[in-house]
């Protein structure tokens, strides 16, 4: 099994644990993943906000940069590089407007041929669920956290084509095989503000305190992401939430490969379970004991 | 509000091009509001999503540029999965920044995001690749908010999630010319970053606005 | 109608179903619509009627355009007969024009009961079409 | 050959800008013209006089009338002809009105052109052939499929006319929907109390004939004479010894959920759906019986005091014939399980309209409570979604289901009245409340019983701490609304049967592309279908109410009443015919026709001294389309009043 | 295989499996093959089955009706024998299908029968870029897996003469077929050979009413060409004996490939591949294309 990786902007700054993880994860699964040489930022949420073509180019240009590196498939973990890549891919397969122009600014011909895929969907389709049972060191029983999807890994539907649009569950199984109990809550899909971390505070605040209020209150110790952006908000704005809202909410927010790396038997540290804001040691070494960190 | 309905502004240009544009069919909206209902941020709205498709139904450019509405969607397409007209809500809301912004219509009070999203751009065309500590500097000094988030970043550093310097990449050429093919082909509106007059603007604006929360 | 191009009127024959465009041919009539008279309407129940060797017998009779009307696809009055013709017609169209033979003179339409403005327009462009094409060589020995 | 050219001036209309004088002389330069005239206005009873009195100073025995367009007075011109004694399909009409004096302004060119017209019509007379109308012996017996209300309803008044009738309904009893309904709107009448005396009334009737538990296989044949095969579906019961004492289903003990209550209850595996069963037959559900599964138990056997249990009886299948068929099939309800967002019909507390109605029945599951089926208790807010599948084209279909507005209505108030304590809460796009009274309710259930109406839909209900939060918005204030709600009732919307495109494909009857039945006119031919002698009625054609059901039921009775009273079917003789010499049996005209009217045939070959098989065209049945014409080779098949010859010899005169 | 086939058809007719039995036998020439038609076991002797064997046998089953008829076919022919099941001209019960797997027939005309030692075969068109070797179904297969590497060359576009012509002007088509017609006699050849031309009474020769002008001119021609081409669409499935046939030479394959070519792209129909299979024209898809309808 082998993929290009796009890991993108956030995944070397604020996600460096993300990033970290999925390498660990991977390695220790013989997934191997090769990181797209002189990879370019995706655009977010800006670029498609200001300038759709160029929300469109930039995806491409890393996804050609891809295929020039042979015929594989692009992995990313981020859920808005996902998102970006996988609506470029879209419209070069679905919009021949829309394709002819962006080849003229990337200068190359693509028709959306190259599959993107998302680590979760990798290691749930390609790799398997039974296979990962397999390679697992330990379980990490008596854990019970809240999975959460946000917007971009599944909506629109016909574009991420991933995992149910109302209901998802990618990560709840791959939860569920590590040993971990999801507990089961209603907001998997609801919005963090993601965006607006740094330009609508506030609205980021109130949106995370919502889901950190549903996921305690439906008794989970933690929770589990897959989107950098995610992870941000819930994690470093903890406190703030807590300030604001007269809440003491103390809850870990992993990176699904995190926790997946642990059941490997791969060392936390490793994993950049240093890098949490709310730390999450009191709540693995009591009910595990294995992690030092 | 009031609104002369008349055959130019039902037929205005506006609807057309925006039609065009984003391939959605605006006139098939019949208004259940179901954007509105799911919408995370609708509380904090002037107009409730179905409403901003209303007014664009009924022609009303200036209303609907100047909402604040627009701005405040965080593109989490909750509205345009469930739509039962299969109206790609967000696409329409992205249309209208875009609208927006190229008409310089962005609302007084909703500077952050326009704003915002022209230095993280500015930022990738220089770097490459986003280069946050550049970013977020940039935006607290552009938008007059010097102090956001300071608390934050000494955990940040230690936590070494921030770096201080940019990433080295080998290719800032290549993004430069997609940055200026895509807004040559785009049409789209590509202006200074450093605006002295704007961000004069910004600081007073703030200026006035601690004296208010003082008094 | 030989003789020189001057004198020359366009010959069209346009079979037209009975249920739908010769109805609406009947409409333009009451609403007064104004339309050359060079279109010459053979009534048929159906488009579905319409045999491919009537149009070869117009064609090669002189006559210097065909022109099949039905219902729109759905409405037929006989639920299905203009999806047939529309098969066959597609058909005999392709063939025409890799015979080199000028596709204009042989065209087909949806012309519905209601559609008085639609036939007015319809008859005058073909007219307008064919009078362009010039007199049909076929037939005119 | 005589053939009299009659041109009418229509008043000025022709006259005006056609020359009908010299259209009138030129006529008789035709080859076989004999005569020829104009008059004022030709369909007048002078008009006519003129005709009638040319053909029989004349010996005309073809005649042309110049005038306007055919579909105006050819009926009035052939009947003139009939009068005159000649054949009156032996007519042409040349319309010289709406395709000419009506389009050109200028008198000379009309002219030339409607003389090209009176050409044209000459042509063809030349070759029209007397023709008489087609009689077909009629089957007088009328099948009704489904035995809803609206297949009871179609029973009853073809029992009045003294025909017999025969029910086939699928399920074990009659009844259908309106069986599970508590009240009906807007008059609030109990649906059992006005439909059980109108289901013993067929049960009791000696026209009708009900066969319940039973499908359609086959139909063949046309109008007067379908030939149906009926599949009776084994019933392991013996009708003719059972009386509906009830020992078997009480000691059965096979439990499974009931379909009639949609799972809020249980039944055993020998059944009646329910109590008020007709006929009080129950049937043996095969999949749960234990001794049809694995031949332990055999309990009913031993209870039966009629021994009337028979664990080897078999499907039958009978053939029948009819003269006509009402179609009954009724609707389905549309599944909710696809819409995530208000979880995937997985909440128990999420529930239908129609898990509602039975809720609501006194004699229902829960005894006439209101309760949240998740744990029983009394549910207190309940929120009421409208257009749950209906005008949803993303998730459900296009279409309005009309009804679902006034029975949400009927719920709220039904609720109020079974909890007092209870405030329901109705989310609505719009509210469609077109019939008598119906507007009048909605705001009574407003304004009396407080029911609080939110024009938004929702967009997402999750459960919460035992209770549903309903997401939703009210864009008539500009509020997003979320309430806490006990319960909440989906209203769905009403969809074809699933079944419903087999059905029509045995019948020959087109469907749109939701499946349901599509009639032959919109507006004038509403319960007719374009294959005659079958009709429709009910919500299988659209989605309907009661009131409007029971109407359509009546209106397709009428129609197939209207061909049973008649000693012979009559057919306009314009029909496709065979010329079996020329015919290869090629069977593509067969292929192409959308009637079936063409069938094969063995004839003798002489020439070959042997049978062959060729086509031959159904008079009945066929409509005259002429599609077949076209599609065969040989020009076998030809049309009588447009045929071959007569289309080719106009060309021809061109 | 020829052997195969002599052993295979004797015993046929010994245990009267069959009536007759039509196969090729060489022609007079000693070059050619010719159509046979053998009712004993003595004269099965005769049968051969090489690269020869040009003729489509099918256009003879009707010369034999309510005989049990036993037929050599190669995959081509097979294809215009599953059309008349279609069209209901002969019974499957009264026809047994030796199938023979094909090397691919000679261009007849290309052929000087005087060399004998001729090097080079030349195949016909047809056969260049036949896809199939072995057929859909038979009664009896006689198999000599064997593919002639010339034939099926991959790649090579069975289409290309049409398009080289749908690539020309529409005056200059005109002018083409205006010449290739122009030569027609009128001698109905390609019908009498055609396997699928089997109408009682064409209508070419009827007369009340005329359909075309039966004279040698333009306008007969090409009425005459032209329906021809349409009571094939749909049904054609390139055995190439009109072609073959025409004495004058009219590229006849270049009509039938042509509509075969559009009823492909338009209605993804293809003739002859199965018994079940509608009639082209006696059915229709509701999203049948209609951009040429106004």
């Amino acid at each position: 099994m082998k993929y290009a990786y796009y890991p993108g902007c956030s995944l070397h700054s604020t996600a460096k644990e993300y990033d970290l993880s999925t390498r660990e994860v991977a390695k220790a699964l013989g997934i191997e993943l090769i990181e797209i040489p002189d990879w370019i930022c995706c655009g977010a949420t800006p670029a498609h906000i200001t300038m759709h073509l160029l929300s469109l180019a930039l995806p491409v240009k890393n996804i050609i940069k891809a295929r020039a590196m042979g015929s594989y498939e692009i992995v990313t973990c981020c859920a808005a590089c996902f998102s970006r890549l996988k609506t470029a891919n879209y419209f070069m397969r679905t919009d021949d407007e829309h394709r002819q122009k962006v080849e003229q600014i990337v200068g190359e011909p693509y028709k959306g041929e190259v599959k993107v895929r998302h680590f979760l969907d990798v290691l749930v389709n390609d790799f398997g669920l039974k296979n990962l049972k397999g390679n697992l060191v330990k379980e990490l029983k008596g854990l019970k956290v809240a999975c959460y999807y946000g917007c971009l890994l599944t909506r629109p539907p016909e574009i991420t084509e991933l995992d149910d649009l109302e209901d998802p569950h990618l990560i709840d199984d791959l939860m569920r095989t590590i040993g971990v109990e999801p507990v089961q809550w209603p907001y998997k899909t609801e919005c963090c503000g993601a965006s607006f971390s740094l330009t609508k505070t506030d609205i980021v605040l109130k949106l995370s305190c919502d889901i950190l209020q549903m996921a305690y209150d439906e008794g989970a110790q933690a929770i589990v992401v897959a989107c950098p952006l995610c992870q941000s908000n819930l994690d470093l704005r903890q406190s703030t939430i807590n300030k604001k809202y007269k809440k003491d909410f103390n809850l870990p927010i992993f990176y699904f490969t995190q926790l997946i790396g642990l059941a490997l038997g791969i060392d936390g540290k490793k994993l950049g379970l240093d890098k949490h804001i709310v730390p999450p040691a009191a709540l693995l070494g009591e009910k595990d004991k294995l992690a030092k960190i | 509000m009031k609104w002369f309905i008349s055959h130019e502004t039902i037929r205005s240009p506006f609807l057309k091009t925006l039609e065009k544009d984003c391939g959605e069919k605006i006139s098939h909206c019949y208004q259940c509001g179901k954007c509105s209902a799911g919408c995370p941020i609708s509380y904090q709205m002037d107009y409730l999503p179905n409403q901003i498709i209303r007014m664009v139904q009924l022609g009303m450019e200036e209303q609907v540029l100047s909402s604040k509405t627009i701005w405040l969607c965080a593109s989490c397409l909750t509205c345009t999965s469930r739509c039962p007209r299969q109206i790609n809500v967000a696409e329409i809301m992205d249309y209208l920044r875009r609208r927006a912004y190229t008409k310089h219509m962005t609302p007084p009070g909703e500077i952050e995001v326009p704003l915002f999203n022209k230095i993280f751009l500015r930022n990738i065309e220089l770097h490459g690749r986003l280069f946050e500590l550049g970013l977020i500097g940039m935006f607290n000094l552009l938008s007059g908010k010097f102090f956001k988030d300071v608390a934050l970043a000494p955990r940040m550093f230690l936590k070494r999630k921030i770096g201080l310097f940019p990433h080295k990449i080998n290719n800032s050429k290549e993004v430069k010319e997609i940055f200026k093919k895509s807004g040559k082909l785009g049409r789209a509106r590509r202006d200074k970053l450093w605006q002295p007059k704007l961000l004069f603007l910004n600081l007073s604006r703030k200026l006035i606005e601690r004296i208010e929360r003082l008094k | 109608m030989t003789g020189d191009r001057s004198e020359w009127e366009p010959k069209i024959v346009g079979f037209l179903c009975n249920w739908c465009s010769y109805a609406g041919a009947d409409l333009a009539g009451q609403s007064r619509l104004e339309y050359p008279p060079n279109v010459k309407i053979i009534r048929v129940p159906c488009s579905g009627r319409v045999n491919p060797l009537f149009v070869l017998k117009c064609l090669s009779s002189g006559v210097d355009g065909v022109l099949i009307s039905g219902c729109h696809t759905g409405d037929c009055h006989y639920s299905e007969g203009n999806f047939h013709a529309r098969r066959r017609f597609t058909i005999l169209r392709k063939l025409f024009e890799y015979l080199g033979i000028d596709p204009k003179r042989f065209q087909m339409a949806w012309v519905s009961a209601s559609e008085a403005d639609k036939w007015a327009k319809l008859v005058k462009g073909l007219v307008e079409e064919i009078r362009q094409a010039g007199p049909n060589k076929l037939g005119h020995r | 050959m005589k053939i009299g050219v009659f041109v009418c001036h229509c008043g000025t209309n022709i006259a005006a800008t056609v020359d009908v004088e010299k259209a009138a002389k030129a006529a008789l330069n035709l080859a076989k013209v004999k005569f020829s005239t104009t008059y004022k206005y030709m369909c007048s009873s002078p008009g006519q006089a003129l005709i009638k009195d040319a053909i029989k100073e004349k010996g005309l025995d073809r005649i042309v009338v110049c005038a306007c367009s055919p579909s105006l007075h050819e009926k009035t011109f052939r009947e003139c002809l009939k009068e005159s004694g000649i054949n009156p399909y032996l007519l042409e009409i040349a319309n010289i009105r709406e395709h000419c004096s009506w389009v050109h302004r200028d008198r000379e060119t009309a002219t030339r052109k409607a003389i090209e017209i009176m050409k044209l019509a000459v042509t063809k007379v030349t070759h029209n052939r007397p023709l008489e109308k087609t009689h077909m012996p009629i089957e007088k017996r009328v099948l009704v499929i489904g035995g809803g209300i609206s297949g009871i309803q179609s029973a009853i008044d073809i029992s009045f006319a003294k025909f017999p009738v025969v029910i086939v309904e699928r399920e074990a009893s009659i009844g259908g929907r309106m069986a599970r309904f508590d009240k009906t709107f807007p008059t609030l009448d109990c649906a059992a109390c006005i439909l059980t005396p109108k289901m013993v009334t067929v049960a009791q009737n000696k026209y009708v004939t009900l066969h319940t538990y039973a499908e359609i296989e086959e139909v063949t044949g046309h109008v007067g004479d379908f030939k149906v095969k009926i599949r009776k579906k084994a019933r392991f019961v013996d009708t003719s010894k059972c009386t509906g004492c009830g020992a078997c289903w009480n000691k059965c003990p096979a439990k499974v959920a009931s379909e009639f209550d949609l799972g809020l209850c249980k039944r055993t595996a020998i059944y009646t759906p329910f109590p008020q069963a007709v006929p009080n037959i129950p049937v043996i559900d095969r999949e749960n019986c234990l001794y049809l599964k694995s031949k332990k138990c055999g309990l009913c056997q031993k209870v039966c005091p009629f021994g009337a249990i028979n664990y080897q009886m078999q499907d039958e299948i009978i053939e029948e014939k009819f003269g006509a068929i009402i179609v009954a099939t009724g609707f389905t309800q549309f599944d909710h399980s696809v819409y995530g967002e208000y979880g995937y019909g997985k909440y128990r507390d999420v529930i239908t309209g129609l898990h509602f109605e039975r809720m609501a029945n006194s004699s229902g599951p829960t005894g006439g409570k209101i309760i949240r089926p998740s744990d029983g208790k009394v549910a207190r807010d309940v929120v009421f979604i409208q257009c749950v599948g209906s005008r949803d084209e993303q998730k459900g279909v296009s279409y309005c289901s009309r009804l679902c507005c006034m029975y949400t209505a009927k719920h709220a108030l039904l609720l109020k009245e079974h909890n007092p304590d209870s405030q329901a809460y109705v989310f609505y796009i719009d509210i469609r409340a077109a019939g008598k009274n119906y507007e009048e309710f909605v705001k009574k259930v407003q304004n009396e019983y407080g029911a609080v109406y939110l024009r938004g839909r929702v967009s997402r209900i999750f459960e919460k701490g035992g209770k549903l939060i309903v997401r939703g918005a009210d864009t008539l204030s500009g509020a997003q609304i979320e309430i806490k709600a006990d319960l909440v009732v989906l209203a769905v919307g009403l969809i074809a049967q699933n079944d419903a495109a087999k059905l029509a494909q045995m019948l020959h009857i087109p469907y749109d592309q939701n499946n349901l039945f599509t009639e032959a006119h919109p507006k004038l031919a509403p319960v007719e279908t374009i294959t005659s002698g079958v009709f429709l009625t009910g919500a299988c054609q659209s989605p309907k109410d009661i009131p409007d059901t029971v109407a359509t039921a009546s209106a397709a009775s009428v129609k197939a009443l209207g061909l049973l009273v008649q000693d012979q079917l009559e057919k306009e003789p314009l029909v496709a015919r065979v010329d079996k010499n020329l015919c290869s049996g090629c069977q593509a005209c067969i292929k192409a026709c959308s009637f079936n009217a063409i069938e094969t045939k063995e004839v003798e070959d002489r020439a070959l001294k042997r049978k062959r098989t060729v086509a031959e065209v159904i008079e009945g049945v066929c409509s005259g389309c002429g599609n077949c014409t076209a599609v065969c080779r040989m020009s076998a098949i030809d049309l009588e009043g447009f045929s071959n010859r007569q289309i080719m010899e106009e060309i021809e005169v061109l | 295989m020829s052997e195969e086939l002599k052993n295979k058809a004797k015993e046929l007719l010994t245990n009267k499996k069959v009536d007759l039995i039509i196969g090729y036998q060489r022609a007079a020439d000693g070059v050619l093959a010719a159509p046979c038609f053998i009712d004993s076991q003595d004269d099965a002797e005769k049968l051969i089955w090489d690269s020869y064997c040009v003729y489509n046998l099918a256009s003879y089953l009707k010369d034999f009706p309510a005989k049990r008829k036993g037929i050599v076919v190669k995959v081509c022919d097979l294809k215009s024998i599953t059309v008349l099941l279609q069209e209901n001209q002969v019974k499957r019960e009264e026809l047994l299908i030796i199938a023979a797997s094909c090397p691919g027939v000679i261009d007849e005309k290309r052929l000087n029968p005087l060399d004998q030692q001729a090097q080079e075969i030349v195949f016909a068109g047809k056969c260049k870029t036949c896809k199939t070797i072995t057929p859909a179904y038979y009664d009896i297969l006689i198999n000599e897996p064997q593919k002639n590497d010339k034939l099926s060359e991959i790649g090579q576009d069975e289409y290309e003469p049409v398009r080289k012509l749908e690539a020309k002007s529409i005056e200059e088509r005109f002018k083409f077929w205006e010449s290739e017609f122009s030569r027609c006699i009128r001698c109905y050849a390609c019908r009498q050979i055609c396997p699928l031309c089997y109408c009682p009474k064409c209508v070419a020769e009827q007369i009340t009413p005329g359909y075309f002008s039966k004279g040698v001119n333009l306008e007969g021609n090409l009425s005459w060409n032209i329906t021809r081409a349409m009571h094939l669409a749909g049904r054609c499935i390139d055995c190439g004996e009109c072609e073959r046939a025409c004495p004058v030479g009219i590229p006849l394959r270049d009509i039938n490939k042509k509509i075969e070519k559009e009823i492909k792209e338009l209605f993804k129909y293809e003739a002859g591949l199965s018994v079940e299979q509608k009639p082209l024209l006696s059915c229709f898809d509701k999203s049948d294309p209609e951009d040429f309808i106004k």
